[in-house]
């Protein structure tokens, strides 16, 4: 489709859609994602908007932003730095600037960039100029007259002629890939059937925008990203938050259950929820409930009648879970809760990430109260620790956390899409209703899970509760007893060790170090380790997913490294649980506590430092 | 629903093998009994009650019943018997609370179980302490009252449990006595077969920390004078002799005497649980000594929606023109691509 | 108390330096400048207020208001205000708190802060969403409303505001609308003179997320119509004509023309705030369009003990007789002896 | 008084009081511990109840207890085993038997002993002969009766005349033990003021008890425990939960603040405020919350409004607080959470003792929330170390988590009463209010406390909460600020440190084994210490009452022992903390989770074990 002569071929790109909450730049940068990922590239996405609905506008405060890395190998994770940038207003430029390549391309309107804009943005100058850029690419399109003058026939109000602003700005940037329209207006076709003369709009817009970038010529050259090898097979794009909810699913389809969810929205947790209540499809009984606490209990409630019953939440919301996650410990029942980490404490900074809930998904509960813990590592693998959650609880008959993150939850990635029979069975240890008297603490000798009699089955009635209880279900006060459940309870979780794969480490076995890792950070420290090898670092990587228990080979691993190093968005949770787990062996620390990813950059340049410092 | 099983019960099938640990005298033996009795009448098999509480001598309830039970944690049996029924509605599930569990700690729950009309049967046990906990006062408590934790009296107003729960958008409501088996049992029949969230008020003994505290209108001497039974479509008369009756006056009730100003049986108020506009079903559920007998029997009983009920038929109408019918349908639908 | 100090404000006086974050066309705009407003008017020094809020759009109100301010966490608001106002009963406390703030969460602290009756002024943004959480239904969502979380229309019962307040023994409840920045005003000062827990209504429009919830009563066009304005002492007539009125009709309200049927504005009910007993303010709080007006003003206003006036009177009386007047006293107190 | 004629001196003595949980015991023993404690002895006792209020009488499950343990020389802990045990019924002496030493004395009341109690009680046989006592002491007495032909003549109904048992069995053991009945029967004149046939019933069982003894000689020899070098002073007999709550008091007085308790009950916290409560004549506001959370929450808020703060509860209760702790960390105010530990997880063994909610307390909040945790560890201390979180939380503007447990708060010993001049002050960093505008967060730049500016004070108006904030108040979500403010509340927590003594070692400063250990255990360890040391092991004790941050010179101390080996009521909680925090050492474990305090026995025989290894 390009004409335009000079073609260059690149390996990957990062490109980000920046502009005001209302411009709409969220939807941009997912139809740019989907477009690249029908062509074949490997892509990774991450939306970050403010946490108040709508800040000031022109306010840097404002500012919403989309990025998109994708590339012709393997993309895993969304990017540090941009190559283009893609600014609706000034303050998108000032959030933004120091984020881009030197000698990147920033494409601008112009005509946003009025004084008074410039003043809110919180420039003095020319707002280029302060940002020194002289040498970069930089593209000032009048945007807002262009799509007012390609409009003006369509009768449209103002307001919404505007608001195709995003679609030609869209429109260049495909002019600069070379990327094909179409699937973007199929959707614009498809989203206004009732409303075509909005569809059109867009698409003019659009078309618009290719064509201006085509005849100003100042892209060029138009850089190609061929489609990157990756398995065959059918996709979809994916965000962490559905991942885990469709995980739930599969998983509660597999053990031949009901999945019944009680939550309470929370930022950034409410997607799962949400994806829920609208799966009623698939019989999911989604309940919102009054609070967090209503949330897990009616999720007990439905666990004790038979569901698969899980709960989802964000760090506030599990610390006021805590005293109900303890009476599904001492009632071994089966529940999922699932905690998407946001930056805290307290209130914190809702909207943005952080692994700072470690501690408090292994210890945030009165007494011995030990529960599995996993954690997903990107947006797509949110269905397969889902999918484990699930099936460790069902038949293990024990609560336990899965932790994501706000980054893994709203951040989107292709995904070779599973097929049901390929997924493991779920078999939980149901009562057989023969054995009578049940008794409900009675365990399964190999994995110490009790069995699970459902209300309804003749026969099998009893009684559970929070208080220490025999064999039998009696409540006891027996001091023998009450250290044996509590060595019994520890035990079961332990023995969930046996049915979760080894720690299989990314690069050499052994080395110089080893960069330990777990949950949402594993694209960042994959290509940080994958640059530290192809430089020549006897680097490799050690991911957890398994946080409580851990893998069984774990030590034997650690050992085979000069040095350690655990990096993580908090301040050393992980590298303090495992100076508890694995005292032998010492462990320093990369931290960062800023609500964001890391970058490669940091992760890098801290293993260097650990490297020559021997 | 599957048909219930013409199965015939006694008492005895639902006592568990578990020693009732209430001290002696405490009414909650009553109530105990008067339950177990109830659900023999109810021709559901015994496999399909759950019997969920919270935390408070009352709540140790489930542990003496033959039937399905979890004895969950303080505050949060409302809330945990809505799991219960939501993912379950063929069970007949039961919430066993005291005053301090379904008003102080677990106020939420219990306002919004009711707000959305599950049906559950919930049992209050009204003693007007915490009982477990050895005595504080609770919010029933009535002002003034002397405890562990107000020392020279409480200088809180108590809820009014009836009053609370209309106000939460309450279908059924009744009240009982703890030590009147009959009326009791009556109402928990009454209770288990109302569609929705059923609230029975049982003013109930604490012998040990509060004793004697509802003496003063169910006392043997009394009650007959002081507390008037009401039912659905009878004129409200009350009194030993059957002598007293309520009427409209204004807009307030007042009790008159028979034969007296003119009143006879036919112009006394006739009792009508099932308006749905909660009026006058509010002011009875208020009554208070002195100056009026305290209503017990059923007080309100309106049909309506049910949650777990508008929960399945929304499943099912969605799924009946659902065009996904399995999970391999929901990872293959919106859009793809294929890599080949 | 200290006299207040005689300051004239402006309600510039009480704006703080941080943005103001709302949506433009929030309706929490105009809430704010109506509290600023009514706060000129109170005669309390600046620095005597504490506005106390939860987590919601809403709660952010604490952050443009130049006074004392504490945004709590979710659903506490009431609670937190609580200890404010004990510990210090010389200030004026405000909570400010949305309908998933308030009524979600938030259930318990509410109910309990109006029964105890503290004198706090709860001002209550009725959304009927989760502004802040981007759309999801509240307990004070119609049935059938489609958002997020219910894709498919809620099938739950919401609760009336009015009704709770009073189901829980509210002692204040008005209702006013966002946009009516005079009505507003007034309603504010009022609640900040009662002394209880006063509980005040905002049907606030969310532009983003539920927009125009309100309008079909309070659009500009129907306003007149479709909501009454009470005011203690004067007889219930709206319509742009004053040409509506409210009888009673047995135990109901209806709604008549003046100069139909034989209404005319004597016979018309008047309104009684300060009434103790809560009947004709109950079904006036729950009065619904199209059947009755909404209504609108100070609805319930009764005078009661007030929580933390009687702890600081149980305080001083018993600190009178005491014979510990310190620390050494009670170290020192009861049964003690000497090793020597 | 006594006259018989053989009398032996003794160094200590156990005595365990038992019976229906209507008998009384809890009056006896305390009575008991009175007389001795006037008499000069050193004394520890505990209580020992079951859950239910009346659990079914006659059996194991319904016995209520009362040791108390009485030394010449200092006595730390009620002891492990009875010298001598009285047992009111057979259910008594079933709970206890085993816990008398081999040839104790064992006082029982024989009328109680029918076949149907013995059977209730789950004995098959004779009793004696079951539990095989042949060896003891055994005295049957016909208490029942003895009382009835003593009271026959006051006209009093048969319960209440059966009800004066426990003070003939006092009378008993008060002979044996050659003490005074006086205080005793000062304390019913005093109770029975108004009811004199009460007082003169109980009096005079009192004294038929003592003659009973005087006259069967079975009792003796006459136990003589001469009083304990006790420093001088006046003294009184305290529990833990009263010293608590005298403690904040104490606190309040000296920083000049209120006092405001937001507290929900539950055992084994409610004691707390229970005291409080009745304290209006100092003026506290004590506040009975709907729950946990607006205990906590009104707390937060009286904190605000610039009183001394605090909420107690226990376990469960504590995990209902997370949330609200996070946001009293986020707003940087002062309160102090008291959590009395108790038999975990969930409802667990509510009136048992435990110490497994230390790691809650650390960690049991989302994201990076540090507060100061600190631990009593004698029935009196409670005092010191209530008055410590009140003086830490307000000089350096925190949540301070005091852990106590079932055992300090019910356990009561005599206590040397401080006079408040000797106490230190406390000065809170108040805000200056000439220093306009007033910043939230400006900090102290010494320890990092921000300044507390109250509402009520012209120009000092302000607003915080759970967001994070940059250090004028506005909300922010730079994450160069965010970083910065998280390290900043951690950095504030561990300038704590300075304020705080240095751990001092009980023993020899070196050696081969270092025993470790934290909180309420503290008389058993140093008893076991003793005892070791006296038999000529080189072993010395570390406890802990500052848990966060640690005394300075741990490390130091730590190093110079061979071994160190950390004992705990719980699976490991405090010995995984020094792991991460001390990783250079490696420690042994002693761990016990029955409800129950350790035994000194169990203590010396694992750390023997340890030294023999060697
Ligand atoms: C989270 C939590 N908070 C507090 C308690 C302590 N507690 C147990 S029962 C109870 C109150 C009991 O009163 P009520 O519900 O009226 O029951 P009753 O014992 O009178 O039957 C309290 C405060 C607890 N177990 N858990
Ligand atoms: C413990 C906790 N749970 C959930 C949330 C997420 N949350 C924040 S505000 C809110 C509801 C807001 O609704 P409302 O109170 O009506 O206020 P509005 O935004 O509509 O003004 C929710 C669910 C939270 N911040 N904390
Ligand atoms: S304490 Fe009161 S309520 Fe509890 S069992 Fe005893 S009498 Fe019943
Ligand atoms: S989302 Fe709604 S309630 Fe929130 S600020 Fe915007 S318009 Fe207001
Ligand atoms: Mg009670
Ligand atoms: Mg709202």
């Amino acid at each position: 489709m390009a004409k335009n002569s000079k073609v260059i071929e690149r390996e990957e790109v990062v490109i980000r859609f920046s502009g005001d909450s209302g411009d709409g730049m969220q939807l941009t940068g997912t139809l740019f994602s989907d477009t690249a990922a029908l062509f074949g590239n490997d892509l990774s996405t991450f939306p970050d908007y403010p946490a108040e609905i709508r800040a000031p506008q022109g306010t840097v405060g404002g500012v919403s932003g989309f990025q998109v890395h994708l590339g012709h190998s393997e993309v895993h994770t969304p990017g540090d730095y941009s190559d283009v940038l893609v600014a609706m207003n000034p303050a998108a430029l000032k959030a933004n600037a120091k984020w881009v390549k030197p000698g990147g391309t920033i494409i601008y309107d112009s005509n946003n960039f009025s004084d008074k804009n410039i003043e809110k943005a919180g420039y003095k100058n020319d707002p280029i100029a302060e940002e020194n850029l002289s040498g970069y690419n930089i593209i000032a399109a009048p945007i807002s007259q262009m799509v007012r003058d390609a409009l003006k026939d369509f009768g449209l109000d103002p307001k919404s002629v505007l608001r195709t602003k995003n679609m030609f700005a869209l429109g260049m940037v495909y002019w600069l890939f070379s990327r094909k329209l179409i699937y973007t207006e199929q959707y614009f076709d498809k989203k206004f059937a009732k409303k075509p003369e909005i569809a059109e709009a867009n698409k003019v817009a659009l078309r618009a925008g290719y064509y201006y970038a085509e005849t100003i010529e100042a892209l060029s050259p138009v850089i190609k990203i061929e489609p990157a090898p990756i398995a065959r097979g059918l996709y979809r794009n994916i965000c962490g938050n559905t991942a885990t909810a469709w995980g739930l699913l599969a998983a509660a389809e597999k053990a031949g259950l009901n999945l019944f969810i009680g939550s309470y929205p929370i930022t950034p947790a409410t997607g799962i929820l949400e994806e829920l209540a609208a799966r009623k499809d698939l019989g999911v009984k989604s309940f919102q409930a009054e609070d967090e606490i209503a949330g897990i209990c009616t999720a007990l409630g439905a666990s004790f009648a038979g569901n698969l019953a899980v709960t989802s939440t964000s760090g506030p919301g599990l610390a006021l879970k805590s005293e109900a996650i303890g009476l599904a410990v001492m009632a071994e029942l089966p529940i999922v809760v699932v905690n998407v980490q946001r930056g805290g404490p307290s209130t914190g900074l809702p909207t943005k990430t952080e692994q700072a809930d470690l501690m408090q998904a292994l210890y945030g509960r009165n007494g011995e109260c030990p529960v599995v813990v996993i954690a997903a590592s990107t947006p797509h693998d949110c269905f397969t620790y889902a999918f484990e959650a699930a099936r460790i609880a069902l038949e293990h008959m024990t609560p336990v956390i899965l932790l994501t993150d706000g980054y893994l939850a709203n951040g989107t990635e292709p995904w070779k899409i599973p097929s049901m029979k390929d997924l493991p069975e779920i078999k939980p240890p149901f009562a057989d209703p023969k054995e009578i008297p049940f008794m409900p603490y009675k365990r399964d000798s190999e994995n110490l899970a009790r069995y699970w009699a459902i209300p309804g089955t003749p026969g099998l009635e009893h009684r559970i509760g929070g208080l220490e209880k025999t064999i039998k279900g009696t409540v006891s006060y027996i001091p023998e007893n009450h250290e044996l459940m509590v060595q019994m309870r520890a035990g079961k979780v332990a023995k969930v060790a046996a049915r979760i794969p080894d720690m299989k480490v990314y690069g050499e076995n052994s080395g110089d170090l080893l960069l330990i890792g777990w949950g949402g950070t594993r694209g960042y420290l994959m290509t940080a380790v994958s640059e530290l090898q192809a430089e020549g670092h006897k680097v490799s990587l050690a991911h957890f997913n398994y946080i409580n228990p851990m893998p069984l080979n774990v030590a034997e691993v650690f050992g085979r490294f000069k040095n350690r190093v655990v990096a993580e968005l908090n301040l050393g949770q992980f590298a303090d649980y495992l100076r508890m787990k694995y005292s032998d062996f010492s462990y320093r620390q990369i931290n960062k506590v800023q609500g964001l990813p890391f970058t490669i950059r940091e992760i890098k340049e801290s293993c260097i430092k650990i490297l020559e410092e021997k | 629903m599957e048909e219930p099983r013409t199965i015939k019960y006694t008492p005895k099938d639902f006592k568990s093998d578990q020693e009732v640990r209430w001290c002696p005298g405490c009414g909650d033996h009553a109530v105990l009994n008067s339950v177990q009795k109830a659900l023999t009448e109810l021709g559901i098999p015994k496999e399909k009650f759950a019997f969920i509480s919270g935390i408070g001598c009352s709540s140790r309830f489930p542990y003496y019943m033959d039937t399905y039970g979890f004895h969950g944690i303080h505050g949060r049996a409302a809330a945990i018997a809505t799991g219960v029924k939501t993912a379950n509605p063929e069970l007949s599930v039961w919430d066993i609370t005291g005053d301090g569990d379904a008003l102080a700690i677990g106020g939420n729950h219990f306002i919004h179980a009711i707000r959305r009309n599950i049906d559950i049967n919930i049992i209050l046990f009204n003693n007007e302490i915490y009982g477990l906990t050895k005595g504080q006062y609770s919010p029933t408590s009535n002002r003034g009252l002397m405890t562990k934790t107000s020392p020279f009296g409480t200088v809180e107003e108590p809820f009014s449990v009836g009053e609370l729960v209309v106000g939460a958008k309450g279908k059924f409501f009744a009240r009982t006595v703890d030590s009147n088996v009959t009326l009791s049992t009556q109402i928990y029949i009454e209770a288990a077969r109302h569609k929705g969230t059923s609230v029975v008020e049982v003013l109930q003994n604490c012998v040990i920390f509060n004793d004697g505290i509802h003496e003063v209108v169910t006392g043997k001497d009394v009650r007959e004078e002081r507390t008037i039974i009401l039912k659905h479509g009878e004129p409200m008369i009350f009194g030993k002799e059957h002598d007293k009756g309520l009427v409209l006056d204004g807009l307030k009730l007042r009790v008159v005497k028979l034969g007296e100003e003119g009143y006879n049986e036919k112009n006394i108020l006739v009792h009508d649980a099932h308006e749905p506009n909660p009026g006058i079903q509010y002011m009875l559920a208020n009554m208070k000594y002195p100056e009026y007998p305290v209503a017990l029997g059923v007080i309100r009983s309106v049909d309506d929606h049910s949650y777990e009920a508008d929960v399945e038929n929304q499943i099912e109408t969605i799924k009946k023109d659902a065009t996904i019918k399995c999970m391999d349908d929901l990872l293959m639908s919106g859009s793809t691509w294929t890599i080949d």
